[in-house]
């Protein structure tokens, strides 16, 4: 039970010490923090900063969802996993690299693919989720489910050189449907594996969502609830946009919803909720 | 007859690879009998400007799902979406969501 | 010799395969990066996320420069050291963690502190420059090198919630002395003991430090020459300004130069080149 | 006599920790004899809004090292520096260079 802890031990106090003494987070924050939980959906090119930086900040519990395992090709961009972790399940190997960091805080890996069966029981344990997976099954899946669940979403996506970051679900801001009530057209769907990306792109949009689901769980505002930041790393250009209130005619979260549980994704989207046997274009 | 206007087009997220690869477009509409609102504008785009596959950008009168528009850094959706009518000097934005990771 | 690798093995095809379909990159800008070195001077907050990044994207030779040994206090930003390694040189379990991940850069480890004397010996053999240092006196120094060596300098720095980028000496771009002609005074400069930091921020600045670097060393063009990104994690506003020209009359890279060799830089400063026991304020 | 002039303030890098935490400020300078130049604007920020410690912002009549100064997002170096003269609804900026790592 994490809320038993209510006092800074001399070990965390040395530990934490450069984060203590902002004002911002204080002793009240960092024990905020030891006492909330993050469920991180997606090992990979986002999940690996995100899971690391969330770990190091001391969030009470971590837990890490990823079906997948590791491989040669993930190596450019999945900064947590190792050569001699191929073939393992990532989920185990971000939570090991995490583990040898920051030994207090709660682990708990997930070797499973996220589905309706699973999704709402799982996330109803954590406090913040972050969309950290790489296709447009699961991003419906986890909006919805942290609707039902009533959990804000820290959604990250990368490509190419480009990245995208916002807050779903959170203080009154729309939810990944309000934006996009139909799901894109498969064969405009492009992933990592057909346009590819560079490594370092995930790298920050990952620990940009490390950052908003710290300042959440620590008790301060996101930045970006309501607002969509644009990451050009060709250009070397951040942009914050506002994007639309919550809809109320949204069928998850407006005020008269239809989707009241949990659907089949790959059925609404026509394509599979694993990168790796999608097609491929835009 | 409305008179012709200036716009900035923006693409992103992907979107600019129908575009030759180029982010930013500054063109000029020409005068037309009717005002130049959203939808005018998307027919003119896709009539001038994408060469092939207008699927991947647009279905039926509007974008395609999957992409987002500003007007002025603004979401459509706060300004009336395809009935907005532009205004001379708007920049207009049009964003491909990413699913990678 | 890292110009004789002018051939991609099967096994590196693999492994880059997603940023070898970025047409930016290809098989010409990955042999551009297996053929270039980086130093990244620091391995601490900026210096971690930096080197996993440029050594996951292949670059051809990295070396790490740091004098401290790990402590249980950096844990909370410095993500590639581990509990296990409280005590090490920081340089060594930088470079620990990098090698696990790819095996095929190759890694050189200096347990040191950069000074007047060693420093251009040093940096000679490097294509690129990542300042990750934490004092001004360090940044006087690398900057002077750079100029004197030629070499561009990734140039990052964090504190609090804030980061700040930009690239110097490189493409006629200005340096740190021409933006910065005199120290600050002592009393105004605030390390991330004093003034604390939040880890993910540095991890930010450092992730895109690496991206710089990789830009550079692929042989694109760098975004930040001549200009200054300043990025504020409680607001999750970026900013990018444009700063001046390389100045004329600047004492290292202007056109009558005074300074043709390094000086004695904690005297320029009037503070040691050591995070660890500098006044505070600002 | 030169009119008053409303311009707003920023202040970033931790030089913002000397004005209450307050990262932007929009304020209205007076009407004075001589225009507002950023010298002008450096004593007024001295006198009227530096509580304590003005050494820590400023060093004789200019900022102290180690600050950068915008006006309008672009370095005071291509302005003039101090003699540059403050236009109505000017932003200018002053950065605190950060060290830490
Ligand atoms: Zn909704
Ligand atoms: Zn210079």
């Amino acid at each position: 039970d994490l809320s038993s802890h209510t006092k800074l031990s001399n070990n965390e106090i040395a530990r934490y010490s450069r984060q203590l003494i902002l004002p911002e987070i204080g002793v009240r924050g960092q024990l905020c923090l030891s006492q909330r939980s993050v469920l991180i959906v997606g090992a990979g090119g986002l999940g690996c900063p995100a899971s690391i930086y969330l770990a190091a900040a001391g969030i009470g519990r971590l837990g890490v969802v990823d079906y997948d395992e590791v491989e040669l090709s993930n190596l450019h961009r999945q900064i947590l996993h190792t050569e001699r972790r191929i073939g393992i399940p990532k989920s185990a190997s971000v939570i090991g690299a995490c583990q040898q960091l920051n030994s207090d805080v709660k682990f708990v890996p997930y070797h499973l693919q996220l589905n309706s069966e699973n999704a709402l029981n799982l996330i109803k344990h954590y406090d913040v989720v972050l969309d950290a997976t790489d296709n447009v099954a699961s991003r419906y899946l986890l909006n919805d489910a942290c609707v039902l669940a009533g959990k804000p979403l820290v959604s990250g996506s990368a490509l190419r050189f480009q990245g995208q970051l916002t807050v779903y679900n959170h203080k009154g801001g729309p939810c990944y449907r309000c934006l996009f009530p139909k799901p894109p057209p498969p064969e405009t769907v492009t992933n990592c594996s057909d346009g590819g990306v560079l490594g370092v792109v995930p790298g920050i949009i990952g620990c940009l969502q490390a950052l908003e689901a710290i300042k959440i769980a620590a008790g301060m505002d996101s930045s970006f609830s309501q607002r969509l930041l644009l990451f050009d790393g060709l250009d070397g250009t951040f942009r914050g946009v506002s994007i639309r209130k919550k809809s109320l005619g949204c069928l998850v979260c407006g005020d008269n919803p239809t989707i009241t549980k949990l659907i089949d994704y790959e059925q609404f989207c026509g394509a599979g909720a694993n990168d790796k046997d999608q097609a491929l274009h835009i | 007859m409305a008179a012709g206007v200036d716009v900035s087009l923006e693409f992103s997220g992907g979107a600019e690879l129908l575009f030759d690869r180029v982010k930013k477009h500054d063109i000029s509409l020409p005068s037309q009998d009717k005002s130049w609102t959203l939808q005018c504008l998307l027919a003119w785009i896709r009539d001038n400007m994408l060469k092939e596959r207008p699927e991947l950008f647009m279905q039926g009168q509007t974008v395609r799902p999957g992409i987002l528009v500003l007007v002025n850094d603004a979401d459509w959706e706060l300004l009336g979406e395809l009935d907005y009518v532009i205004q001379p000097n708007d920049t207009i934005t049009f964003i491909s969501t990413l699913h990678g990771g």
